[in-house]
């Protein structure tokens, strides 16, 4: 098998005592989606702000393309081509959608000046293929409804030629039609190679969409499972119980 | 993703068209207002060059720093320390022309090195203590107001300690001529500014419209175009005739003709034109709307004033970006300090006390909100206009000065109200 | 037009409280003189003092009075006077510049004045020095003139300097507690106290009265209704008067004279003088009068003071008390 | 809904038995520090019965109005014209005992009623003033820092407006009282005082103990919770000691004695006791620890500061709460003008000034959070106790007043710091 | 059949010129679960908070038990027993769940004085009974995992006796077991005869849940319908279309 796209290695993170993360293992190949399930607070969120930057972990070992990476902020993240949609959408509410698209790399002109006219062009141009109804360009981003903020922060994960997507509950507000489209979204990104962290609580939906499920529970990692292998009812028995029925027959 | 229905952008119509920002417009309105009525109290003498000379003068130091404010206020900080750090800043240039530049390298005063080291070591104080302050904030997370609450009390000791108590003057003729009368453009000087900045202006709104164009959005028909640079145009031009139709007295004329050993011809006169405090107030203020609105650095400004956990998750430096934030407040603080100090012609020992509350008080009229994300240079600078107008014009018309004060202080609480008023009708509930 | 001359009054800080008596005598003999009065108030900032005099020359004053903020950073004000003709009368404090005409009480005599009579008092023992606001460079005049009078003493080993501290602000509430801790740090091992205004003696003599040592001699400055009545009772020895009324008389009517065309050497009292710094100018002084138990009567017959507040609470005290 | 694991809350040992605040301890053990250093420095003069007497005196006023800004800072304000309100509450007193009393009641300086009815008026005028500010904040939706900033400005100017400018007084000899060294209990009283402040405490605790035994909860073992009332009944034992044995000055007495015509006997001594502006502190700060703890308006006061929709949504009336907040502040503003005038025997224009970064300062050294939510009264009372020390033990070791801003304006950084980063260690990340 | 214990009629409000919510009516009756669903923007939450208080109508009536009910504070609702769990959870995080549970109605002692030994027993009890693992009683909330945080909200509703409860996206960010959990609670409160709205894009999880369903699009009713009458894809295509297939039919 191919080198992995990411190996996270025996990662732990205690916050004042709580080690919400507590040596886990996993990895991510080019084209796949692996989906991360667990009760609320079991510590999904956490790993991955850990892969993305956001925290700093306390032990343990990143690997992309199978070379160590030095991940410790949000920036570093971006070098490797990492994207993520965050829980609690990463939006600054007093800019457009442009900016915020932008937000971190904007384009410049040749005098080092942000060039706003072709930012709106590029935003306007992705926006077109994600939510073709999207018109409020020009506006705060604080005007938007809860679908459009969503479609803004995908947006953006898309627009960078990520190779690494982490999407944290990414439906979760979204309405049915919403989440079909993303939905769609992951189906293609998939097909194009780019490896995709997705966590969610719709068994269901993830049953659909990852290659293969990971469930967390109390900071530890309970299993991974080929979706091939396992029921629905597999999954939520890891979930709840916190052991897996398969390693154990 | 369906959208609430809005109406396409449909090219708007007469004054529509034009575009233009209502904010500002009501910011000039209410400066207009204010200028009407002080003119009619004191029987004509507010409207007058000479007046207007005196105001723009006056308003240049604590505008200098209200637009280094605005971004301080917009990421969500404030800064309670500019006069104390204007004070140290005074202070080091003082004693760079005085002392250390005469004594310890032996240039004399009036060297024509001397303003200018003077200015480089009140530079390089005001980026230190700034940078230092941002540290404090960014790094240790120390709340903006304790840190700089603490910088008000320290650095205006320092200053004392500089100068050890002491007045320092006069300072550097050269350096004199930043401080307004004693240093201005004259009336050709003035012109010649004029039309360039005219010039730029143009070529800046048209070069904005062919972008536009290029990227196939919609643009302002070709006659509001042309009316908004008509006006822009009309503002710069008359704003250099006002100054240039203050008159040198002719006692100072008479005195520099005598100084050269010639006689004055009947009936001449010469006008003051562009002060050059105020030329620098222009630099600063077009430096800081294009950081505002065409850099990464003031992009990142608003972003992490919308919202800072966005800003960092983005990859942003915040605590780097507070660094800076507050060094460049810093620089600010020392070209005011040069400004302030160089209208004196003397570094004294209160020089700046209370600058912190003009200075805020000049960027929330001018639209800043203490909530941060929201601001603009332009209205800070017009903010500080109005409250300069307005103590200049009550000290005209006599007004006892705690009867001003009170004005000042209910005119603060009524125009954030108004402010706030404002933005409600225009944008969200809540 | 000439006969109806406009002045123009620039203060430093109005809110302080001895400058109400000055407006009041200046706006008095200016009506005398058939003049008006317009002022302005610099709020304790040298700046302000500058935008204050050029908005008072937009009004077109015919003569300016200012009580200079700084006697220095007033310089770009007064040339702005000049350069427009209107002559300028620097009230109270000095102003370093020789167009400007000087009126004054010399605050380093006052300062000798006050250690003079301390020293009057008490020849040895322990003094303290309660200075004024370190920012005021009146503070250090007057520090300086007390320095003058006491060093002889000082160097004869009669007197022993065992504390000193600015007054921040001039507050009484800071002279009070520095005067406390001195206390305290010198186990009540004070004989004099030299403060440097009223306000400071107000501060330093509720300080004494707590540990019972009211009655040494304590100086002040001003003429304030409260420091005279303590000197009536005893508890202060020295206040320095500085008539302020005719100050601002004279100022008054120095300023019509001058702005009616008479030169300033022409001015009746006035002399020739040379600041410290050099500055050649025209100049008058009125004498300072230290007020103590010995001539009380001087306020009361100048009716700068009822007897009745003057004598408040005394009983068997000096003249006019007694 | 499972639970991240933690070990079951298991009767604690030992130390933690005593389940002592240990920030509280932290900040007593500074106070200690800082007075030990100046005991030293000063030769064994700090550390006295006198000084430390002077010290409570001084720190009184401030110390009063702390505990008001506590909850202004914990609901996410701030009030910048708390000594400005001061002053025209002191001016209104003033005026009341010196003016409306004997000119319109007629009753004379000295009327038994006089100390009272200005008192009232004041207290009237503080919540009518802070009342007002509460209404801008609360209903109009003004941020706190642009009206209390303007509040500054007015109430200054207003103070100055009702006196005319004069220094007032001398103020009536009861109202003299609440000055401090004019006015103590005596050692007997002091003595009853404590013993009374003592049972209370120990009662309170009891109750507390057995409130939870009634429902079940764990409690101190006996042992430790008997320790806790030792270490609270000897500190407030100790503390009339201390305050009983600085001696009323020999000198003093004997004019007492000399005043009713009789002869002091040999040795006779008399010690100060405690101070009436301490009993009225003590007495602030009882009140409102129990508003701050006990009371529904102490809880959405946290609430609000903690989340302020989540409180609107819970049904609080936020606006109403912050006028009251507000109004709250204005009392005890009204409150330490009683006790600062009262000490000068006098009101003077400039009372007050600059006590509003005192009075933040003390606060947020004291560890109220400027991010709103947290915050303790008896920690603004160290702060300000704090505070005091270092400017008191200053002034007797003859450090200049200029150095004196310094180094506490750098202990209001460094005390924000260190409690930055004992959060940060017993909190969460972030 | 029985007056409805609420009647939301004609009921219009605008957010600087957008229409939020524009002249809908709906009822609701004791013992009876009503969903609402619709894209994001739609008005859901709009609709519900000038029921609960929080936002003020520009126009409509509001009527409890047939009684035209003045509601113009969160307070005013209260007094109607209307309890809502907001879909940003309104609670505040540095106190502790005592304390928000009894918020703006705390328990007080002879003296007036907040009793917080009872209050304390109180939640005991009543979290036993919703969240038995629920340990952290004397810790500021903000130490709570999502979850827990949820059910500390739950709580809240549920104590006071509500007659009417309002739940905006109560599963949202809940893991399944919490998710079935919640589930439970819905039908024993119906079965307690309270009349509850329920705001969620599970469309699987309202047909199962409630009595009726209403689906808004852009601020307006497109319409109401029993359960039992419809289809999972009729409401899809409400929601979807903005139209009534039923009723076009
Ligand atoms: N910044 C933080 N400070 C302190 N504790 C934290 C922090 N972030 C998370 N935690 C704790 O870490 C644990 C894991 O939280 P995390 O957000 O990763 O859970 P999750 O699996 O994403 O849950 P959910 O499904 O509710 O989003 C929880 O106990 C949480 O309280
Ligand atoms: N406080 C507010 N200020 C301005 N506009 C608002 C406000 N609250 C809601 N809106 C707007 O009103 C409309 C309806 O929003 P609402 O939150 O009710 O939608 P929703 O149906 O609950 O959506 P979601 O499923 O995303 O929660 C949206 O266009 C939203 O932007
Ligand atoms: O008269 C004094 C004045 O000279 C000084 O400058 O300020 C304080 C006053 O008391
Ligand atoms: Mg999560
Ligand atoms: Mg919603």
């Amino acid at each position: 098998m191919a080198t992995p796209l990411v190996e996270l290695e025996n990662i732990s993170i205690a916050f004042g005592g709580v080690r919400a993360v507590d040596d886990v293992s996993l990895n991510l190949h080019a084209g796949e989606v692996v989906g991360l399930l667990g009760h609320n607070g079991a510590g999904k969120s956490t790993l991955i702000k850990i892969l993305s930057g956001a925290y700093a972990r306390d032990s343990g070992t990143i690997r992309i393309d199978g070379q160590e990476a030095e991940i410790r902020s949000p920036a570093d993240a971006r070098r490797y081509n990492i994207e993520t949609i965050y829980q609690t959408l990463a939006l600054a509410d007093n800019l457009d959608a442009p900016a915020n698209l932008f937000l971190g790399r904007e384009l410049t002109n040749r005098f080092g000046l942000v060039d706003d006219a072709r930012m709106e062009a590029e935003t306007r141009r992705i926006m077109a293929r994600l939510n073709p109804n999207f018109k409020k360009i020009n506006e705060p981003v604080s005007a938007l409804s809860g679908g459009q903020r969503q479609s803004v922060a995908i947006a953006r994960a898309v627009y960078f030629n990520a190779r690494i997507l982490i999407m944290d509950e990414p439906t979760a507000a979204l309405g049915v039609h919403e989440t079909k489209m993303v939905a769609d979204l992951i189906q293609e990104l998939k097909a194009q190679g780019l490896g995709i962290f997705l966590i969610s609580h719709d068994t269901r939906e993830m049953m659909d969409l990852c290659d293969r499920v990971s469930v967390m529970k109390n900071g530890k990692m309970v299993g991974t499972e080929r979706v091939e292998d396992v029921t629905e009812d597999d999954i939520l028995s890891m979930i709840i119980l916190g052991k897996n029925p398969k390693a154990a027959a | 993703m369906t959208d609430t229905a809005t109406a396409p952008a449909s090219p708007r119509t007469g004054w529509k068209a034009l575009d233009l920002d209502t904010r500002l417009l009501g910011m000039i309105g209410a400066f207009i207002v204010i200028a009407v009525a002080f003119d009619i109290a004191s029987g004509g003498r507010f409207i007058t060059p000479r007046n207007l000379f005196n105001l723009t003068i006056q308003t240049a130091s604590v505008a200098i720093m209200a637009t280094g404010m605005v971004f301080i206020i917009v990421t969500r900080h404030i800064d309670l320390s500019v006069g104390s750090v204007l004070a140290t800043c005074s202070a080091v240039m003082a004693m760079t022309q005085t002392a250390i530049m005469p004594d310890m390298l032996g240039f004399g005063l009036g060297h024509p090195l001397t303003p200018w080291v003077a200015i480089a070591f009140g530079i390089v104080a005001g980026a230190v203590i700034g940078g230092f302050h941002g540290y404090l904030v960014g790094y240790l997370a120390i709340p903006a107001f304790i840190v700089t609450l603490g910088g008000l009390l320290v650095w205006r000791n320092v200053a004392w300690y500089l100068t050890n108590g002491q007045t320092i003057g006069p300072l550097d003729p050269t350096f004199q001529k930043f401080g307004g009368i004693n240093g201005t453009l004259g009336v050709t000087g003035s012109w010649i500014l004029g039309l360039a900045a005219a010039a730029v202006a143009i070529w800046a709104l048209w070069g904005a419209r062919r972008s536009k164009i290029a990227h196939d959005f919609p643009v302002k028909p070709v006659w509001a175009e042309v009316a908004v640079m008509a006006i822009v145009t009309g503002g710069i031009l008359g704003f250099v005739a006002l100054l240039n139709a203050y008159q040198v007295p002719s006692r100072v004329l008479q005195r520099r003709f005598d100084a050269q050993g010639l006689t004055m011809p009947e009936g001449y006169t010469e006008g003051y034109g562009v002060p050059i405090s105020i030329v620098l107030l222009i630099a600063v203020a077009i430096v800081m709307t294009v950081i505002a609105g065409r850099t990464r650095f003031g992009r990142y400004i608003f972003a992490t004033g919308g919202n800072p956990d966005a800003a960092e998750l983005s990859g942003i430096d915040t605590k780097m970006l507070t660094v800076k934030i507050f060094a460049l407040m810093g620089v600010l603080c020392a070209i005011s300090a040069v400004v302030a100090s160089a209208r004196l012609t003397n570094h004294s020992n209160d020089i700046g006390i209370l600058d912190e509350l003009r200075v805020i008080a000049a960027a929330v009229i001018g639209g800043t909100a203490l909530k941060g994300g929201i601001g603009t240079i332009h209205g800070a600078i017009i903010g500080a206009l109005i409250m300069q107008s307005l103590q200049s014009g009550m000290a005209m018309v006599g007004v006892d000065a705690p009867l001003q004060n009170i004005v000042v202080g209910s005119v603060l609480v009524l125009a954030v109200w108004i402010d706030i008023i404002y933005r409600k009708r225009t944008g969200a509930r809540d | 037009d000439a006969h109806a001359p406009t002045v123009g009054v620039s203060w430093s800080n109005f809110q302080e409280e001895r400058w109400k008596t000055d407006e009041a005598a200046i706006v008095a003999a200016l009506e005398a003189a058939g003049a008006t009065y317009v002022s302005a108030d610099a709020q304790s900032s040298a700046s302000k003092q500058l935008s204050d005099v050029e908005s008072l020359i937009a009004q077109g004053v015919d003569a300016l009075i200012i009580l200079a903020q700084d006697s220095q950073a007033i310089g770009p004000a007064v040339t702005a006077a000049q350069n427009e003709g209107i002559p300028v009368v620097g009230y109270d404090r000095l102003i370093e510049d020789p167009y400007a005409f000087y009126l004054t009480f010399d605050n380093v005599e006052v300062g000798r004045m006050q250690a003079r009579a301390v020293l009057a008092e008490q020849p040895t023992g322990n003094y303290v020095m309660i200075k004024g606001s370190g920012t005021d460079p009146n503070a250090d005049f007057l520090r300086g003139g007390q320095q003058e009078i006491l060093q002889e003493a000082i160097d004869a080993g009669d007197i022993t300097i065992v504390g000193e501290a600015y007054t921040d602000g001039w507050l009484p509430a800071n002279a009070q507690r520095n005067m406390e801790q001195i206390l305290t740090a010198n186990d009540n091992g004070v004989d004099a106290v030299v403060a440097s205004n009223d306000g400071t003696a107000g501060g330093v003599v509720a300080a004494l009265t707590a540990q019972g040592m009211d009655g040494i001699p304590v100086s002040g400055q001003d003429g304030d209704h409260a420091a005279l009545n303590r000197v009536a009772m005893g508890t202060q020895t020295v206040s320095v008067w500085k008539d302020a009324r005719a100050l601002g008389k004279a100022a008054a009517e120095i300023a019509v004279a001058l702005s009616g065309g008479t030169e300033p050497q022409e001015i009746e009292g006035a002399i020739e003088w040379t600041s410290p710094a050099g500055t050649e100018m025209n100049a008058m002084f009125l004498a300072p009068v230290p007020i103590t138990q010995d001539n009380l009567s001087v306020v009361t017959d100048a009716g700068w003071i009822e007897v009745d507040a003057l004598c408040q609470g005394v009983d068997g005290g000096p003249a006019p008390c007694s």
